[in-house]
This record gives C-alpha cells, structure tokens and sequence, in this order.
C-alpha cells in the first residue's frame, strides 16, 4: 500500500495501457515526414490541454521539461541571465523545494543576486512580505502553492497581486498544487509557473514550465531549436502525451478527486481518534491530500520502517527528494516553521492519491494501531 | 540495510512493558538522538539470576531492536552468563551499518547497568 | 518502413515487454522505503553498465540526465561556470550538433568565453589542430565522435592525446559513435562524453553525461539532490531502466550489430549499382549506419516526401534537429564541407538500425528507382 | 501540408519525358531554389490546338506537380482554352502553403510561354 503520493504518483491505468503505442509511434517529433508531423500534432494537443488546466490564453506560453526540477532552474536563472545587467534581489520562502531553493543559492554564493528567504510565517503576512519587497526592491519573488513536506498552501492571489504592484517577477513552483488547487495564471498574476508530471498520475520524464512572456527569460538548454527554442533537446514524446492522458483526467475530474482526498482524509483522522490513536498535525491550513502528522510514542523514521517491513506500507519522513541530503539537512521546512528536533525527528508525512482506497487506509492505521500497542507504553513527553 | 534479527526484533518486541513486581529499575539513554530504554528486572531469591525483563523503549528501529534482542538475552540467564553475553556483546546485534553503530554502546550500557545490579536496587 | 535512425531509434522489443512492469515500479527512487531503495539498486545497474559500455572504472562517473542536449549543455556551461574566473577559449568544429554548437555560441555572445569554431577538415588535420589548440590557449575541446549528417568519424584518439598534452578540457559528443564505434573514455583521453538513450534503441528521455573529474563542472541543475548533486531532479526511472536494456542489448551485440550496418549499407549500394541508380555519397569515411547520399536527379526534399507519401518509407535530410531551423539554416553541416548549395539541396541521409532488414532496403531502393523513373530524364548537370 | 492534388501529381506525374516530334520547346527556372521545368509541345496543323505535350523537370515536389497538372491541363486544347485556364491560373494548384506559393509564378510563366507561342517555334 502506498500513501507517499507527494513523492510521485502511481501512473493512470490509461497510461500503461497506451504506453507501448506512444512506444511504438517513436518517430522525432521534428522529422518532416508525416509521422514525426503527427507525433508533433499531438505534442501540441497536449500544450492546449495544459494551457487549458492551468488558464493559460495562448499555449504557446507552456514549455514542456524534463520535469519541475528543470523547470525550476530556467526559471530562476533564465531570468537572471536575460536580465544580467540589473541589480537582483531574489524573494523565497524558506521551505521551497530544494529545486528552488539550491538554485537561488547557487545565484547567491556565485555573487551573481542577493537572496532572501522568509520563513513560510513570514510570507504569509501580507503586510510585512509587502514591506520585504519593497525594501529589498525584489526583482523576483518565489513562493510555492502546496508545500512537498506539510501540504501548507500559500496565498497566491494576495502575493501575485502584490507582486505586479511592484512590478516584480512572480514565480510559483505548483508541482504539489496541480489536481489539488484550482490553478489560473492569469488571475493570479503569474509570471512562471512550473509542475512536474509524475505528481499527477503521469510517468516520470516531463514537466512544465508556463511563461507569460517567453522572451522574460533565457534558455537554459540551447540547441536543436524545439519547443521555439526555449527547450532544446528531442522531446520526451512518451512522458509528454502519458502527461496529456493525466491532465485531461485532471480536467474532467478535478472536483471528484478532491473530495476524495477530503474522504481519505477525514476518514483517517477520524479511524486514529476511533482507536484511541495519539497524533498532532504539524499543519492545519493544508491540503486535504498531504498529511504532515507526528506520533508521540515513536520517532517517524522507525514508524515508516516498521510500516514497509511488516506491513507492505509506504509513507515518508520529509519529501524523497530530502532523502539524498545529509541527515540533519532535511529537517529545514518543519525547522523553519518552528517546530523543535524531537518533533520534527516524530514526523512522518502520509499522502493520498487517486488510487488511495478506504480499505488501504483502515489498514494503514490498523499498522499504526500496532506499533502503538508495541511502542505506546514509553512514557513520552 | 537492516539484518534480518534487527528487523525480526523490531517488528515484534519481546518482553515490552512493565512488571508490577520487580527488583531493579533504571533508565538510560542517548541525548545526541534522542534513543531512551526503561528497564525492570525482577531477580531471582539469590540475586544471580534474572527471572524476569520488561522495557519500555522510544528510538530509532535498531535501538528497539536493541532493547528487545538485549531483554530476551537476558531473561532467565544467571549473572554469570549474562556476564558472558557482555564480553561478546558487539556479536548480538549482528551486521550493522555505520549509522546504527551507536546501538553497540547503548547494548553495553544495558549490560553495565544490569551487572552493577546492586547501584539501582531499589 | 524507417530509415531514419540517426533521428531516433525505434525501441528494442524487450523495452516494450518490459515498460509496463518498469512504470508500475513508479517508487521515487530517493524514497527511503525498501521498493524505493530497490529502484535506486537498479538504476545503478544501468550506471555499472554505462560505465562498462564506454571503459570508465568508476560507475559515480556517470551521471544520468535527460538526453545528450542536457548533457552537452551540462558539460559546456557547467565548465565555465566552474572556472569563471579563467580566460576561455572553446575550439569546437562546425559541424557539431546544434546543443553544442548553439551552447557554445550563446556563452561565447555573452562574452563570457570566446570560441573559434574549425571546419571538419581542419579538425582532421591534427598538426593544424595542434597550432590552434595552442595560439588560441584553449580551454576547452569540444569534438563529436561521429557526424549526424554525414556520418563522419572525427580522430578521437589522436585528438584526445593532444588534448591532454595542452591540457584543455576535452568533450567528446557520442551520440551518433555508441554502438557503432568502440568506446573507452580512458584510453581516449576524454574528460566528458555524452549520449542520448533514445539514439541506441531506448526510450526517449534518458541520456549520460561522463565526467573523468565529477568536480570539474558546476552541475546545471540544483535540488534535491540526486545524482549525488550532479543532476537534480527525480530520476526518470522508466528512460533509465530501458537505456539500460539498451546497453546491456549494445555489450552482447557489438559486433554484431555492426556486421549488420555493413552488411545494410553494402547491400544499399549494390542495389542501387545494380538498377543503374545514379548516386554519390558525401562522405566516404563515415560510420555505415549512416549515409549521407545525393541523387543527381531529384531534391533531397522531393525524394523524402516522395518516398513518404507513395512507399511509406521514412528517410530524412539533413537531421531532425535541422528542421526547426529556418531553410537556410540547416546547410551548415554539409556546407561546412565544402559542399555546394545544389548538393547540398539533393541530399538525404538514410540511417540503419538494428530493426533493418534487407527486404526494406530493397524496397527503398525500388522506391528510387520509381523515382529515377519517374524523374531522371532531366538533364542533370 | 500537401494537398491531395499536388501529392497525385506529384507522385504520378503525367506526359513526363520528350516528343521526338514536337512544334515548341521551351525551358524555365527559378535560379533562386533551382526548380527547372523543359517543355516540349506538338501542335495541330492550324497551330490552334496543343496535340501532345512532354516535359522534364527538376525541383520541389510542389514544382514537380505543377508541371504535371499544367500539361494535363493544356494537352489536347486550344490555345483559347489554355487562355481561359491561364485567367484562373492560381485555382488550379489548389490550396497551398507559403512555401509552395512560389509555383504560382512558375506554372504562371508556363502558360505565358505557351501562349507566346511564336516566340519559340524552332
Ligand atoms: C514542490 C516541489 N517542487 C519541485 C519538485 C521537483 O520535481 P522533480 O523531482 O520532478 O523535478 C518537487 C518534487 O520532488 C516538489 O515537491
Ligand atoms: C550528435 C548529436 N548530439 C546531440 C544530439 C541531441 O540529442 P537529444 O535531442 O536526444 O538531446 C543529437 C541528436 O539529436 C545528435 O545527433
């Protein structure tokens, strides 16, 4: 059983049902003859679709990538190399993806932008991020949509309109809003968007990167001239048609998902509370599909173990992408929203998707129940 | 990454609680990371053997490993052969990676706790 | 019918049987529960193999990115930017592949390095390399293993020995020379190769970056840190996995495989012979998956659609990547050569693959004879 | 990209090749994109009527299927026939793309010689 969504979703049925046709159609999609046309024509159908998921007038304004990661990069050093001559001021939260957050600091400490990373708290005082803005007379201001570790969700239509009010670049990493917040980039003043496709039920391999002036910022991969020149390199034409299948089911079901991630959630939290269960959220204001939970009675790395070896069930301590960093480094989001050592070493994070079913989540309880009978009897404080 | 006993005594304790009649009590632990083990002994008349072990323990999955493989070693042994199991004791926890190595010094606290038996006695 | 493999491969057999079970394997390989970590073991597999393939003896020498035009670029800004400080000059050929050329041209407008780009003729002519490597200073070598127009094979082994007699960083472009040329990074001298996946009958999606020295670049993409740094960004498992069936498929079948070239382009040859099918090749030191080939009576562009819309037999001109470009553009390589611009308008490239058979080489040859019958009464001069 | 007309004709190209008995003979290029078309024509007694028509050509596929449906279109009319086809002469390609436009002008100066009949008598 898998309840580590965030890190990345199962693939759709439809998906693997296809995937050797779009296999087998393997033409380059920048060859003349007809096939390569047609594998085009259909690269194409998908950029409408995402333009249509994420309100985007013109499709030529989304950029596939090989994922956020990458999206991410050319964003935030598309814009400093486009715009090198200026003196930049770079805005962030403090618990962005490393994606976001590396990449910033790597601009900083090569001497190349002045960076500042608010704490999530910080961010969400309209008032003082209007003053921080103002005052570091930001060029470029990156707040994500869903937090990867706590599901924390950000208000990005008050920060995009403040955004524009200072005329400052506004890049928002969507990855765990995608399916999960209803997303319009044009209302919501943005400037860059970015998501990857294996977190909404699409194989690993494509991402997105939606530019409201395409000319804002310069390539990050120059060559063969695809994607207008903006993303260079043959296109992955497997994970971008897998990612089309997964937005038009997001499109078609956008509202029947998140009530179903409201009914995994409210079902687990009330099956805790049946059994008696001890557990505090380390966050309230989240969405209803990312848990960032904490047992007071074991610390998460052993619940997670003790859940994959016993019980065939997955959750996560911190995001994947934490997991390749020294141990005392992936502590930083739960760290920069207050929470002490012996709480944040407590945390693990569950995460529903799609393919989540009731009975998998009774089960996955019924596992914790178990280490609660076995460990519960340490008097925790 | 974990050996079969580490996680065969993670996933099933034994010996986990706490006894209503009991001779030794004593607790130990490891600030750094925050591992922690309780410990009740009840001895037998003589005071050479331990009749019985019950621990309550919070940590990361091979310090309860730890705990239980310590108890069920334990229990039931005279001093004498518990004394024996001490001088071996790197060998109880079977292969460990370097991160888990801080497990060997919590399993020889157990040991030294238990044999100065007479420092805790109640 | 395809003959348009140095475009893109079509997908090993096994690759196709495989890809369903390879998508359901979804965990995110940095996932620190048990499939997670299995992901992780197998995509260190296919590093074991890579390193095999192309004679490095430290598999953490290879990095995994998203195609060949991530890792040249990786290669060639990740070197400036490691050494910013320096004064760079880049010799390159002109004839490089757009991610190469097009990359070094964008740092070199920037100022940021200057670069002198050869004519293959004088890339050949070692001692007039060497007298350049050496008035210009250079820094960095950039030489591709084998042309994707022409099929050209560049003199890696003596470049790479001046190379490092200079001490220039040496970058060898292998996306057309693996499976056709034998490769060992060491005994070549290389400090970086690249490679596409989808070149050598695997997916798109996966490519390899080899790096003698991990730490002689500055990594293109930041975040979670995967591929120890190197290339962050979750791993596209699925691309990574049938690249490696590819290498493993490459490793077995060598000689094999080049047999078969041979026997591909012999067969070509003596048909066309045969029909009284006029015809010269451009090249005649070239790798015999590719041809590049002109018939004096038709266009490159009329014969590749002719082809297309009566015989359903696909053959390109120029490489794919040429054809976002515009018309005039897609000359350099040929042109570079010394070729005129009517040569250069007849021309086609006709690639083979593994999946070649000779009974579809016969048919394109009838396919041109059709032509030549249709069309070779022109005077043609 | 193509329409079916110019994929038929260009595919299948009719009256391809030379008369050995022929009235006209003319020849025209595009020096810029190298497209050339040789015209033989045979006309009847009165010299009012086109009898036969062959050609040979080089170039695009669009030129090459101009040429083809050109001599479809004038083989076996009267030159006031070929005018009234010369007054629409851009329907006849059917649709195209910017790219093939430039077979306008060619299958245009087609018709011009042709009609310019004497200027090319041998
Ligand atoms: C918020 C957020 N941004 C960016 C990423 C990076 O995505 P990817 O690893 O697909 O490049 C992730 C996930 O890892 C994420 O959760
Ligand atoms: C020689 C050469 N280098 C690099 C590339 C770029 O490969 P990709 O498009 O897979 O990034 C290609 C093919 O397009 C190539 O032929």
């Amino acid at each position: 059983m898998y309840f580590d969504n965030a890190a990345t979703t199962p693939v759709l049925a439809e998906i693997l049902e296809e995937a050797e046709a779009y296999l087998l159609g393997f033409a380059n999609p920048s060859s003349k003859y007809n096939i390569g046309q047609s594998v085009k024509d259909k690269i194409n159908q998908v950029r409408a679709d995402v333009a249509l998921l994420i309100g985007a007038s013109n499709p030529e304004n989304i950029i596939f990538t090989s994922g956020a990661t990458e999206s991410n990069n050319t964003a935030i050093k598309g814009f400093y190399e486009k715009w090198s001559e200026l003196n930049h001021h770079y805005i962030t939260t403090s618990v962005e993806h490393p994606s976001v957050l590396k990449t910033i600091e790597n601009l900083a400490t090569r001497g190349k932008i002045k960076a500042t990373y608010l704490p999530p708290a910080t961010v969400c005082d309209l008032e003082e991020l209007n003053f921080q803005i103002a005052k570091k007379k930001a060029t470029f201001l990156s707040v994500m949509m869903v937090n990867n570790e706590t599901g924390q969700k950000f208000p990005i239509q008050e920060i995009g309109e403040m955004a524009a009010q200072h005329n400052c670049f506004f890049h928002v990493d969507a990855t765990q809003g995608i399916s999960k917040v209803k997303v319009n980039v044009e209302d919501l003043n943005i400037d860059a968007l970015t998501f990857s496709g294996h977190k909404i039920f699409a194989p690993k391999g494509a991402g997105v990167l939606y530019l409201k002036d395409t000319l804002s910022i310069e390539p990050l991969l120059h060559g063969g001239g695809q994607e207008r020149g903006l993303r260079c390199g043959t296109e992955n034409v497997f994970a971008i048609l897998a990612m089309g299948v997964a937005v038009r089911y997001i499109l078609k079901y956008e509202d029947k998902i998140n009530q179903h991630y409201k009914a995994c959630k409210d079902y687990f939290i009330s099956m805790l509370n049946q059994y008696n269960i001890p557990f505090h959220l380390n966050e309230k204001d989240a969405v209803n599909s990312i848990l960032s939970i904490r047992f007071p009675f074991i610390k998460g790395d052993a619940l997670m173990e003790f859940l994959d070896f016993k019980h065939n069930i997955m959750i996560s301590t911190g995001s994947a992408c934490g997991s390749n960093k020294k141990s005392n480094d992936n502590k930083t989001v739960l760290g920069a929203m207050g929470f002490s050592e012996s709480e944040i070493r407590k945390t693990v994070r569950i995460s529903f998707g799609v393919h989540t079913k009731m009975k998998d989540i009774k089960l996955l309880v019924l596992g914790i129940k178990n280490v609660f009978s076995l460990y519960g009897q340490y008097e925790y404080s | 990454m974990y050996s079969d006993k580490i996680i065969a005594h993670f996933t099933a304790p034994r010996n986990v609680g706490s006894l209503d009649d009991f001779d030794v009590e004593f607790e130990l632990g490891n600030p750094a990371c925050d591992d922690r083990v309780q410990v009740q002994l009840k001895l037998s008349k003589d005071g050479k053997t331990v009749e019985d072990i019950r621990y309550k323990a919070y940590g990361c999955a091979t310090s309860l490993a730890t705990a239980s493989i310590f108890s069920s070693c334990i229990k039931e042994k005279s001093l004498d052969e518990i004394r024996g199991f001490r001088e071996k004791y790197p060998e109880l926890l079977g292969e460990l990676e370097p991160k888990q190595m801080h497990c060997l010094d919590i399993l020889k606290e157990l040991f030294d706790k238990t044999l100065n038996l007479n420092q805790h006695v109640l």
